[in-house]
């Protein structure tokens, strides 16, 4: 099934030859692949964030043992029908409860400190890159000043995104900050362990978004194979980090239906979770701090305020 | 003798000439011509006839000026380069020669916009610098722009220019003058004084370029009518300068004595300006307040007018 | 900041001084664009919904070598990757994609806010020290 | 690069409609807008967001004023060059009006290419300009054809001047150094004035400029050095 997106409101004209040979999606195929292929992925720019990902996660399991005084106790207290706790915490205990004793303690504490590093080194970074832009005043003759100018309604009206795309991502967004900040079980463990907690929404409704944020996951995945403009584009990369970021969704998913009772579901949900957490500045889920910067503070035709910043820093 | 005419007769002379200014009828009637003639008369040297002034639509300054030759006044044809270009302004020289005008006042004249006529097209194909330099060609070397063949007939002209000692940049203000001097220019009448010390200062500027021999300068003064008049030309009019002092006064005098305050203000100015050398006259802009410039040269003392 | 290209290629042969001097003038333009290049490229998520505000791609029915993004990742991401090592014929594709697949008018719209036009004027300037230009 | 500025919506309606009345073609009268890649779309006059807009606005005003006028919209890279308008001649051949967004060079170019079709202007040309910043540009240059920028240390006095004066600042400069014609316009003289001196070049100021030559001011053909035996000589003058 070739998922046709419908026709776009760029072109209103009714549908008919143009002197270039027309574009059919299905002969497109070839001539996609006949365009040179990506490099592989590991030879990216992106390899030392890879490598440094890596690096990390080694260090926080072989943390885990010395440091998990305060989460056992925990741990011991909440014992959730999840983990395989029942049995008596001998000195060998499973590996699998010493990995989700790390995953969920140093290896989350190490990944929000190494995503939040992340983000500032961007912040400087996009300091560096920018400088400050400085309004001269302007005079307007009377001529000048006739000239019609579109409103900002217009402009807005016609801007250049799909409304089904738009909605699509900006849901997808959404829910994807939303769900784990609200979840019950979340806030249950946020509670326990710092005796604050966010509001939480009824854990239906929560499992129903969670499924939301999947489908969605899963038309974008679709979308980045069938529609031609942007599967010559993506490389394996886009593809691991599109599934890193539905990785926590899909094994929180599972979890919550018990789909299985191996304590390696809890586990990959909480490591894919500090995953996903760690690979925001490094990899390109980096769009996220630089879309903040970007549009609010780069002066541009789509910034979002009048920009007071522009590229070009001081280098 | 460069014109023969009697303002260059008495500023030859060396006495102290005294101009003023007159507008010309929104209209066709000669009779509001006839009468302000009356009036200046035997007071002052020769009158202004403005060119259009703010770009207002009036009569034509050359048929104004040949009306007040009609009744024995000396005229000042004003000339602006805003409404002209080189070959009517080049004809329209020769043509009020021809009608026996001698004075002509190179001008830039005021942006079309501030006029009654905002949409016409500007002209301004050469400037107040350059009509200055042309004049001075068409009457030493009889000579059109930038043509070889000579006009016939003399075209004797007494050039003046317009001075502003008080608009932005002032310190550019004396050597701008200077330039004008050395375009050809041979009197200047300066934007009105109020506050003398910087028309001093102005003065002091132009005598180390050694452009007020060349070039005789008359001191612009305008009688203030009321405070609210005084206070429209600060704010409105560009490049004129109206010192605290002389504004509170205004203020404090009552309505009907306002009049007699501004003029006992002028008589005050015209003395102290006297007394700055490098000054050869004064250039009374009473508009549409003609009758007053009678009292005004009278109080200055400056009657009779030598013959 | 001049870091770094000084020392390269003082050899005595003509023909590699040469090369040196345009690969040293190559390294500085990227020298000097190196952050602005590696922040926007890794922020890119590959979205390509830049493609429908160029017209260059509407106009060409939709030709996804058209899309701005895929101008960008090919002609600076390409030339950034190999230091600006490419052979002769991926040159002229660059160029080809910088110049006459662009207008450069600056108006393709990023919803992640990247500066397209800026990374396609490197490109282009990269080019042009080549002393490569559109045919 | 050249700057311009939508027409209002409804003069464009109204010429169209106009047309419209005048023709009576067939059930509906199809219109084309092309805009235009360069200029026109860099200073967000006439690029491929501004005529959706437009069109979309356009056809609004059609329903409501019952006018059977369909828009479709085209954009080339170059209005100003023959290539890019040969893109399009299917497209024009099926419509029946042109409503070109680019500057004044493009429409006539666009009207001189398909002569049997009318062209009409949606854009207002308004100067050769500088982009100051995102959305705001400013005049800079008249294309007086003889450019005297390099006696006025590069800024000209015929664009930047309300009078085009030649020779320093008229008399009617405001105290706070802006010209007489008022909403803040700064006088381009006293500007000049300020960086000749830093620069040190005030004689130059204090030199008389002669009037302006305006000769070869008609209709401007440019034939480039070494291109003459291409095109034969240009001696029409």
């Amino acid at each position: 099934m070739i998922l046709q997106i419908r026709r776009s409101p760029y072109n209103t004209r009714a549908p008919r030859a143009c002197t270039l040979e027309p574009y059919p999606v299905r002969k497109k195929e070839a001539r996609v692949s006949a365009l040179e292929r990506r490099e592989h992925w590991l030879a990216k720019p992106r390899l030392p964030g890879l490598v440094f990902l890596f690096l990390l996660l080694g260090m926080a399991c072989a943390g885990a043992p010395q440091t998990d005084a305060t989460t056992s106790a925990s741990r011991a207290a909440s014992a959730d029908a999840t983990s395989s706790a029942t049995k008596s915490p001998g000195p060998h205990r499973a590996i699998t409860s010493v990995l989700y004793d790390a995953a969920q303690g140093p290896a989350l504490r190490l990944c929000l400190l190494a995503a939040g590093l992340g983000i500032l080194y961007r912040a400087w970074q996009f300091r560096r890159l920018t400088r400050a832009l400085h309004r001269q005043p302007f005079a307007r003759s009377a001529a000048s000043r006739a000239a019609r100018v579109p409103s900002a309604r217009e402009v807005r009206r016609a801007a250049t995104s799909h409304p089904v795309m738009k909605t699509a991502s900006f849901s997808f967004h959404l829910f994807l900050f939303l769900v784990p900040l609200l979840l019950p079980a979340h806030n249950l463990i946020l509670h326990r362990s710092l005796h604050v907690s966010l509001p939480s929404i009824p854990s239906p409704i929560a499992d129903w978004l969670t499924m939301v944020v999947v489908a969605l996951g899963a038309f974008f995945l679709a979308r980045r194979i069938l529609v031609p403009r942007v599967r010559v584009l993506s490389t394996a990369y886009d593809y691991a980090v599109l599934l890193l970021v539905l990785g926590p969704f899909v094994t929180g998913l599972m979890a919550y239906h018990h789909v299985s009772s191996s304590p390696w579901l809890m586990i990959a949900h909480v490591a894919s979770a500090d995953l996903l957490l760690l690979a925001v500045p490094f990899t390109k889920l980096g769009h996220m701090p630089f879309l903040i910067f970007s549009r609010f503070f780069v002066s541009g035709e789509y910034a979002w305020r009048q920009g007071r910043r522009a590229w070009g820093g001081s280098a | 003798m460069k014109s023969g005419s009697n303002l260059e007769k008495t500023l030859q002379a060396g006495h102290f000439a005294v101009t003023a200014e007159l507008g010309p009828p929104r209209g066709t009637d000669p009779a509001p011509v006839e009468k302000k003639a009356k009036l200046l008369r035997g007071v002052v040297d020769a009158v202004n006839v403005t060119d259009n002034q703010s770009a207002v639509v009036h009569m034509s300054s050359i048929a104004c000026a040949a009306l007040l030759l009609r009744h024995g006044v000396e005229p000042v044809m004003q000339m602006t380069c805003r409404d002209r270009n080189r070959i009517a302004i080049q004809s329209d020289i020769l043509g009020a020669s021809a009608l026996g005008i001698r004075n002509i006042l190179c001008i830039s004249g005021d942006h079309h916009s501030l006029g009654d006529q905002p949409g016409a097209k500007k002209v301004y194909d050469i400037d107040s610098t350059q009509l200055v330099a042309l004049a001075r060609r068409l009457r030493d070397e009889k000579l059109v722009l930038a043509s070889q063949d000579e006009v016939c007939g003399e075209v004797p002209l007494f050039i003046g220019t317009a001075a502003n000692p008080f608009a932005s940049p002032y310190e550019l203000r004396a050597q701008l003058f200077a330039k004008k001097v050395r375009a050809g220019a041979d009197f200047a009448q300066t934007q009105c004084v109020f506050d003398v010390a910087m028309f001093a200062d102005w003065m002091e500027k132009v005598r180390s370029l050694g452009a007020h021999t060349a070039c005789r300068i008359l001191a612009g003064i305008i009688p203030l009518k009321s405070f609210r008049m005084a206070r429209y030309m600060v704010e409105n009019v560009p490049g004129i300068v109206i010192p605290d002092s002389i504004l509170t006064r205004m203020e404090a005098a009552p309505k009907e004595k306002a009049a007699a305050e501004g003029i006992q203000i002028c008589s005050e100015i015209i003395r102290q300006v006297k007394q700055i050398e490098g000054v050869a006259g004064i250039h009374i802009m009473a508009i549409e307040w003609e009758h007053r410039v009678p009292e005004i040269v009278e109080k200055a003392g400056l009657l009779p007018r030598p013959a | 900041m001049e870091a770094g290209q000084t020392g390269v290629g003082r050899q005595r042969v003509n023909g590699s001084t040469a090369s040196a001097i345009v690969m040293h003038r190559i390294g500085r333009v990227l020298q000097r664009n190196r952050q602005m290049i590696t922040l926007s490229l890794q922020a890119c998520a590959h979205c390509a919904l830049c493609a429908e505000s160029c017209f260059k791609y509407v106009h060409s029915g939709r030709d996804p070598r058209f899309s701005p993004s895929y101008k960008a990742i090919n002609t600076i991401g390409k030339i950034f990757r190999k230091k600006g090592r490419l052979s002769e014929s991926e040159y002229q594709a660059v160029s080809s994609l910088a110049w006459e697949s662009c207008a450069l008018c600056m108006r393709c719209y990023c919803p992640v806010g990247i500066s397209i036009p800026s990374l396609i004027a490197c490109a282009r300037s990269v080019c042009r020290e080549r002393g490569i230009f559109p045919r | 690069m050249i700057t311009a500025a939508q027409k209002p919506r409804e003069e464009i309606f109204a010429m169209i409609r106009s047309y419209r009345e005048a023709q009576r073609p067939r059930d509906f009268l199809q219109c084309l807008t092309v805009g235009c890649g360069g200029c026109a779309s860099i200073c967000m006059a006439g690029g491929q967001r501004e005529i959706l807009g437009l069109n979309e606005q356009l056809t609004e005003m059609a329903r409501s004023a019952k006018v059977p006028v369909r828009f479709s919209s085209v954009t080339v890279e170059r209005q100003c060059n023959p290539q890019f308008l040969e893109d399009i001649e299917d497209m024009v051949r099926d419509s029946d009006c042109l409503l070109s967004c680019a500057c004044g060079a493009g429409a006539q170019h666009l009207g001189d290419r398909y002569a049997d079709k009318p062209v009409f202007p949606a854009l207002n040309t308004l100067f050769l300009g500088v982009d100051v910043d995102t959305g705001l540009y400013e005049e800079r240059c008249r294309a007086c054809k003889s450019c005297v920028l390099g006696q006025t240390a590069g800024i000209c006095p015929l664009t930047r001047c309300s009078k085009g004066v030649l020779n320093g600042p008229c008399g009617g400069t405001r105290a706070d150094g802006t010209c007489e014609v008022g909403n803040g316009i700064p006088c381009a003289w006293s500007s000049i004035y300020e960086r000749m001196k830093n620069q040190g070049r005030l004689a130059e100021i204090l030199e008389i400029k002669p009037p302006m030559d305006w000769r070869e001011k008609g209709q401007g053909v440019l034939v480039q050095a070494g291109f003459e035996a291409r095109y034969g000589r240009a001696g029409r003058g």
